[in-house]
């Protein structure tokens, strides 16, 4: 089979699960996990076979695997849908595949498959736990099953087709299709438990914030195609003539050129996509979702799309531009956008204590590294933190998904009512989770790019080293205060997590979570320490040039031009380096005495650690700002004065109007004249009726009397005609 | 063309000679012939019902281990001579309230529609009636007015047991005619033609080996036309008295007597025509009158079957009869019929042993499956096949009993 | 050929007035009795013809079947219409002026044309016209589709016949 | 030899003897019996076309046969119609049975 044929495919089998388990298997918990799997896995499958043939063609960046039909008719030509797998898509591919597996497979366990039922459970809300009984006759409280076990996992399967959708099209149009499907999805997995009043406001909220970007990334896809003709990729971006057109017409506002505005356009939906700020609100409410599996998609995988986009688009930002020049005005936008907000969320992070949503800050703050990246011209280095991260990122969110649910085991164990996600309430974690423990370690490390032997540290590493080369020093020193923080908070969590002893009783009754949770944490750290080492640049010191920079190659070679490798220089691996040192150890050195669940820096920072706790209300600020004003408008302008006031004022003038002429109408014309009328008419029919009744005897044969004479009649009078004529 | 070898041409072709001699041209003279043969046709026949009457109540006396009659003359030879002079001599009765016409009109229809199936039996290369080309149709349309006859005599009667007996014989007859032309396309669709002769000459090998339940299906159908024992409900005694000839005596009953013994006979002419290679034998083509002694040994034994079910078979009642009719028989006549058809059409290149085989392996299918399944079926319907065969027999002991105390 | 004509008129006369009988006498197994035997007679017709097959088909199907079929029904209706009473309705004479006119007209008409009066083309039909029929209602090109559905029109007849004819017993439930 | 004109002939006045019959008998049998007669009319004249015009072409056969078939279908099905009636009105007379009448 041709790989072209098989990335067709590669969608669909997911597909097929959601709406065998959405019509047909909902009610069967174990035939729809393992139809989601196994669609998952054949989606895997799939995806690592054309990996390989991709990695093994030359000249996959000029020949990338490709193939389409005609679609919509538009006029004389045709809209053609296909797939196409190049450079990027393929290693995008390769980490989308992973890691949604992992997370089928991890969803089981975290879904508590195999308990019983709760009896307090109920579709909506969390699964409240079951009471069971052992052989001796004690009564455990043990977790219990997800209520809407087969919805999840259907859901789960629609996002994996959209995910897979959306890497493998080949055209702008496809993959906002893919695009809104998960946003669908993300909405569906917040509000997953739609009981809990936060997770409904989450899940709104998503939507809504999602939408603005989505809008706009539309008006870019609209504005391509007047300007293109195509939605193509390859038709655009392999167009020399157009894209050069594109980068020199201007766009008409802002001062920006058409490429430019395109590219901006796009990237608002990227923005809303990744969570850059200012549109980042919703990410951290979207933890509300089943932990942390809907988290992990909103983390690793799904906000990576907003990333690819980026990247994808980056021939449109960087239209015009030469390496080694000051960006374009959308590239300026974008670096400056990237690093703020790698710092902002950084600075967030750092104080929050919700284990999932310091990860959820965290998430945001990396990916402003990568949108920073495609700022300062780093392509290759966006992808190798996209690739990374990914893998170290749902590590860590299966980690603390995992954590959560050891210490719920502990909650329901022990009685004690206390929230299993505030890291205050943990501690000591390493001896009951062990293998969680270490892969948290692992992806940890990686986040806050342990020097050498992580993979965070090799991307990182590159974007810093890209930033400094761009000669953006603001940015740079931007990236390293975040990278500084990164490492902190990293240390911090794993301090108050796993380290030291237990703060409550919860904690100490935690207990690992089962093989279908741990598996998935065990091949992700494989990836989270080893996706790094396809990439270390031939200049760094004593181990650059062991292993070939394979994917400086591969994925430079999307841009055309041989990635040329900047000359290696100190700065950057030093800064790089240190920062990540300084953070861990300063994380460790703050947080590694804490007996009571106050965080220390609370006394330190004062209010900053209020404003930081709050997210800077950002929350409060757009409620202030949007929701206030746009529910005052709805409410009081449109409808209590524009609907009620003036629209319904004109339409009772108007009914009352036509009342009248209504009652004019009736008394002057219509009871005189037609219903006189009418009734006259039938009154004529019944006598005529009633006149012709006697002929209607019943009796067949006087009927036949009559047909016959008349046929005679009739025969005779067209003789006589004949004869005539 | 000589004598011995075949004696009616023989004298057909003396006799129109003969005429000829007269001056009289030669095709008259022919028709002329012809007339005289038909006459005498119908004639050598009813002569002929005479030795069937012995016969059979010999047969059946014997069967039911009586001597039967042997008072009047050798082996009671004699015996339905005197018989039929005793009914010529008797009082003509017309009971009161009778419809004349059709009341006189049935013996004849009776009679004549037996009568008139001889007109199409090939007896042997050379004899035999009119060839015409729908003789196998013709049959069944001949047969049809002895229904006629039987729905008058019922009718016209005035008499409740009459009309009840007609009534049912008329089912009866209608619904047996299904199946039996349904076997008989068989043997036409074999011959690919539906004149009798040309039926005959196509059976080198009897088509009874071909197509056995289609011969089956025709010999049973063929003895409830006649309306002879077991479905001899026509005149069921203890039901309703005589029948439908129960207002009938003297020479009028007795057409109708000749006319069931005629008709058994005849059925099982026109069943050796149909299924037993008629006059085909060895030497018949070269010596015609070979081929009539043929004929008229198949159909002795044919008949003999007959008189045998006739004396060993208590009745079935009206309802097994519609049932036997329309829930087996005429099912199993059309997947006989369409089976053979198929497999003519299948097998129509291969060679003749093989072809033969596949039509007798399928109609043995086809006979399995309605053994295994159609018993099934009635078994659990509450109609036991081998109950009522077990109440047959000892019905057929208790008759005997009664039989021999008498 | 003079024997022809003889045979022919002689059938014609009784196919005539058998036919008149069938429409006057008072009793309807008479009727009936006369309807075969002007069914006979059109079956001789048909021999003339020269279509033995639809003679032998016109005994089987219209004597053997319908005939009986009608006789039945006037054996199972016999105490509705006593034979005593009238038979023909009022507009009886208003319908034999109307049949004479019509039968006037149509002669009439047939008179008048030209192809009245033709012969039978080759007076020797070919004894395979059966068998020409036989393949035309068979053959897809031919008349296969109006064979089968007549056949469909006889079942459904059949079928609708029966349901009609069934009793419904008093007090049981109509199903 | 005869002539076609014979047979119409006949057939004409068979249809006209059928019609009389139809129109005029009370008893709803004999009016069956009267459309018999007609079809049977319109059977000589379709096998004498057949007869006096081309012989090889079947399609006067064809149409007899369907005369048939639908005289058979129409007699089954009457005759189970006035059986029906007069299980429920006791009576078959034609001129009786109008209750659709206006």
């Amino acid at each position: 089979m041709a790989a072209e044929t098989l990335l067709w495919l590669i969608p669909l089998p997911p597909l097929a699960a959601f709406i065998l388990i959405t019509l047909v298997t909902g009610k069967k918990k174990a035939l729809s996990h393992s139809l989601a799997i196994v669609g998952a896995g054949s989606s895997w499958l799939m995806s690592l076979f054309v990996f390989i043939k991709a990695v093994t063609r030359p000249n996959l960046a000029e020949n990338p695997m490709a193939a389409s039909i005609n679609w919509l008719p538009t006029g004389e030509t045709a809209l053609r849908i296909g797939v196409q797998l190049d450079n990027l898509s393929a290693v995008v591919l390769f980490f989308v595949a992973w890691t949604i597996l992992m997370i089928f497979i991890y969803s089981v366990g975290y879904h508590n498959y195999g308990h019983p039922a709760g009896e307090r459970d109920v579709p909506g809300l969390p699964p409240h736990g079951a009471d069971v009984k052992d052989v001796h006759g004690h009564t455990h409280r043990v977790p219990s099953v997800e209520p809407m076990y087969a919805r999840f996992f259907g859901f789960l399967s629609l996002f994996a087709f959209a995910m897979y959708l959306l890497v493998v099209c080949d055209n702008l149009l496809l993959l906002y299709t893919g695009w809104e499907i998960m946003g669908l999805c993300s909405y569906l997995l917040i509000g997953f438990w739609y009981g809990k009043d936060s997770a409904k406001k989450a899940a709104m909220k998503a939507f809504m914030t999602t939408r603005i970007g989505d809008v706009f990334m539309l008006l870019g896809i609209v504005f391509l195609y007047t300007q293109a003709g195509t939605l193509n990729y390859r038709e655009i971006f392999g167009n020399a003539a157009l894209m050069h057109a594109l980068a020199v017409n201007p766009a008409g506002f802002l001062g920006l050129s058409q490429a430019g505005a395109i590219g901006l356009l796009l990237f608002i939906g990227t923005i809303g996509k990744s969570a850059q700020f200012p549109l980042h609100v919703w990410l951290p409410d979207a933890m509300e979702g089943p932990t942390p599996v809907s988290a992990m998609i909103h983390a690793a995988t799904m906000v990576s799309a907003g990333v690819y986009l980026a990247i994808r688009i980056f021939p449109l930002l960087t239209a015009g531009w030469e390496p080694g020049d000051v960006g374009t005005p959308a590239m300026i936008v974008v670096g400056a956008v990237g690093a703020f907000t790698a710092l902002f969320a950084a600075t967030i992070a750092v104080a929050q204590n919700d284990i999932k949503r310091v990860l959820a800050y965290s998430t945001i703050s990396q990916l402003g590294y990568m949108i920073a990246a495609i700022g300062v011209g780093a392509y290759t280095a966006a992808i190798f933190h996209l690739v990374t991260h990914a893998f170290f990122k749902a590590l860590l969110f299966l980690g603390s998904g995992s954590v959560i649910h050891g210490v719920e085991h502990g909650v329901m164990h022990s009685g004690e009512h206390v929230d299993p996600q505030d890291m205050l309430n943990m501690g000591g974690l390493r001896k009951k989770m062990p293998v969680t423990f270490w892969t948290f370690l692992i992806g940890g490390l990686a986040l806050s790019g342990f020097p050498v032997i992580t993979a965070g540290f090799w991307s990182k590493d590159e974007i810093l080293s890209g930033a400094f080369h761009s000669g953006q020093i603001v940015i740079f020193v931007t990236l390293a205060l975040a990278a500084l923080l990164t490492a902190f908070y990293t240390m911090r969590q794993i301090t108050l997590t796993f380290l030291g002893q237990p703060r409550t009783e919860a904690a100490r009754h935690a207990q690992e979570t089962p093989w279908t949770m741990t598996l998935p944490l065990l091949i992700l750290s494989i990836f989270a320490v080893a996706a790094g080492w396809s990439g270390i640049p031939e200049h760094f010191p004593l181990i650059g040039g062991w292993l070939p920079n394979w994917f400086e190659h591969f994925t430079g070679a999307m841009l055309g031009h041989e990635g040329e490798a900047p000359a290696f220089s100190a700065v950057p691996l030093l800064v790089s380096v240190i920062v990540s040192l300084a953070g861990l150890t300063l994380g460790w050195l703050v947080y590694r005495g804490v007996k009571i669940a106050v965080d220390p820096l609370k006394k330190t920072l004062g209010r900053l650690h209020g404003l930081l706790q709050h997210k800077y209300y950002f929350d409060e600020l757009y409620t202030f700002l949007f929701i206030k004003p746009a529910i005052w408008v709805s409410e009081v302008f449109t409808s209590r004065w524009m609907d009620r006031v003036v629209i319904d004022g004109i339409l009772h003038a108007i009914a009352r109007a036509f009342l009248w002429l209504g009652k004019l109408v009736r008394q002057g014309f219509d009871v005189p004249v037609v219903n006189a009328g009418g009734d006259a008419i039938a009154s004529g029919f019944k006598k005529g009726g009633a006149a012709l009744q006697p002929m209607q005897s019943g009796r067949v044969q006087q009927y036949m009397v009559v047909m016959i004479t008349v046929v005679m009649v009739f025969t005779a009078i067209l003789l006589a005609i004949l004869k005539l004529v | 063309m000589n004598f011995l070898s075949d004696p009616v041409t023989f004298i057909g072709n003396w006799l129109t000679g003969l005429v000829a001699n007269l001056g009289i041209p030669k095709e008259t003279a022919s028709a002329w012939v012809t007339g005289v043969a038909v006459g005498i046709l119908p004639l050598l026949a009813m002569l002929w019902v005479l030795v069937l009457i012995w016969y059979e109540r010999k047969v059946i006396g014997r069967l039911q281990d009586r001597p039967g009659p042997n008072r009047v003359g050798p082996f009671g030879l004699i015996q339905p001579v005197a018989d039929m002079l005793k009914i010529f001599i008797k009082e003509h009765i017309l009971p009161a309230g009778i419809d004349r016409i059709p009341y006189n009109l049935a013996p004849i229809l009776a009679v004549g529609g037996v009568l008139g199936m001889w007109i199409v039996v090939p007896f042997s290369a050379t004899v035999h009636g009119v060839d015409i080309n729908v003789g196998a149709l013709y049959v069944i349309a001949v047969g049809a007015i002895g229904t006629l006859g039987i729905i008058f005599a019922g009718y016209s009667s005035n008499n409740k047991y009459a009309l009840l007996a007609a009534f049912r014989v008329v089912a009866q007859l209608i619904s047996y005619e299904i199946p039996m032309v349904l076997a008989l396309l068989v043997p036409v669709l074999l011959a690919r033609s539906m004149g009798m002769n040309s039926i005959v000459q196509a059976q080198p090998v009897w088509f009874i080996l071909i197509a056995p339940l289609a011969a089956l299906l025709f010999f049973i159908s063929s003895i409830a036309e006649v309306g002879r024992s077991p479905f001899d409900l026509a005149e069921a005694e203890s039901e309703i008295v005589a029948g439908f000839n129960t207002e009938y005596s003297g020479l009028k009953f007795g057409m109708f007597y000749v006319g069931e013994f005629l008709h058994a006979f005849t059925n099982s002419l026109i069943f050796t025509a149909l299924f037993l290679g008629g006059w085909q034998g060895p030497g018949a083509e070269q010596f015609p009158i070979l081929g009539f002694i043929y004929f008229f040994l198949k159909t002795v034994v044919v008949h003999f079957l007959g008189i045998a079910i006739r004396g060993s078979m208590p009745r079935f009642r009206i309802d097994q009869v519609m049932q036997l009719n329309w829930k087996l028989f005429t099912p199993i006549a059309l997947a006989a019929f369409s089976s053979a058809a198929l497999v003519e059409k299948l097998a129509t290149n291969w060679a003749d042993a093989a072809r033969i085989g596949i039509h007798f392996l399928v109609n043995m299918i086809i006979l399995g499956v309605v053994v295994l399944i159609g018993g099934r079926v009635f078994r659990a319907r509450g109609i036991r096949l081998d109950a009522l065969a077990q109440r047959n027999r000892a019905a057929v002991k208790f008759s005997m009993e009664k039989s021999h105390d008498s | 050929m003079i024997l022809d004509q003889v045979i022919f008129l002689i059938t014609a006369l009784v196919i005539i007035i058998a036919a008149i009988l069938v429409v006057s006498v008072p009793k309807m197994i008479h009727a009936a009795l006369w309807l075969i035997l002007a069914l006979a007679g059109i079956a001789v017709l048909f021999v003339l013809l020269q279509a033995s097959f639809f003679a032998v088909v016109q005994v089987i199907v219209y004597i053997g079947a319908i005939a009986v079929l009608v006789i039945f029904a006037v054996m199972l209706t016999r105490k509705a219409m006593q034979d005593d009473g009238p038979q023909l309705n009022r507009y009886s004479v208003l319908a034999a002026a109307v049949c004479l006119m019509l039968f006037v007209v149509l002669t009439g008409m047939l008179l008048s044309w030209d192809g009245a009066s033709s012969l039978p083309v080759n007076p020797a039909v070919h004894p395979d016209t059966i068998i020409n029929l036989g393949e035309s209602l068979t053959n897809p090109q031919g008349y296969l589709l109006p064979f089968e559905v007549a056949s469909i029109l006889l079942l459904a007849a059949l079928v609708g016949a029966i349901f009609i004819g069934r009793e419904h017993r008093a007090g049981k439930e109509e199903e | 030899m005869i002539p076609l004109s014979w047979y119409l002939i006949l057939s004409a006045a068979l249809v006209c003897v059928g019609v009389f019959g139809v129109i005029s008998r009370r008893n709803a049998i004999a009016m069956l019996l009267g459309v018999e007669l007609i079809l049977n009319a319109v059977n000589i004249n379709l096998l004498a076309f057949w007869r006096y015009k081309d012989v090889s072409h079947v399609t006067g056969q064809v149409f007899t046969i369907m005369v048939i078939t639908a005289a058979a279908a129409e007699v089954a099905v009457g005759l189970a119609i006035f059986i029906a009636v007069y299980r429920n009105k006791r009576t078959i007379a034609a001129e009786d049975v109008a209750d659709l009448k206006g």
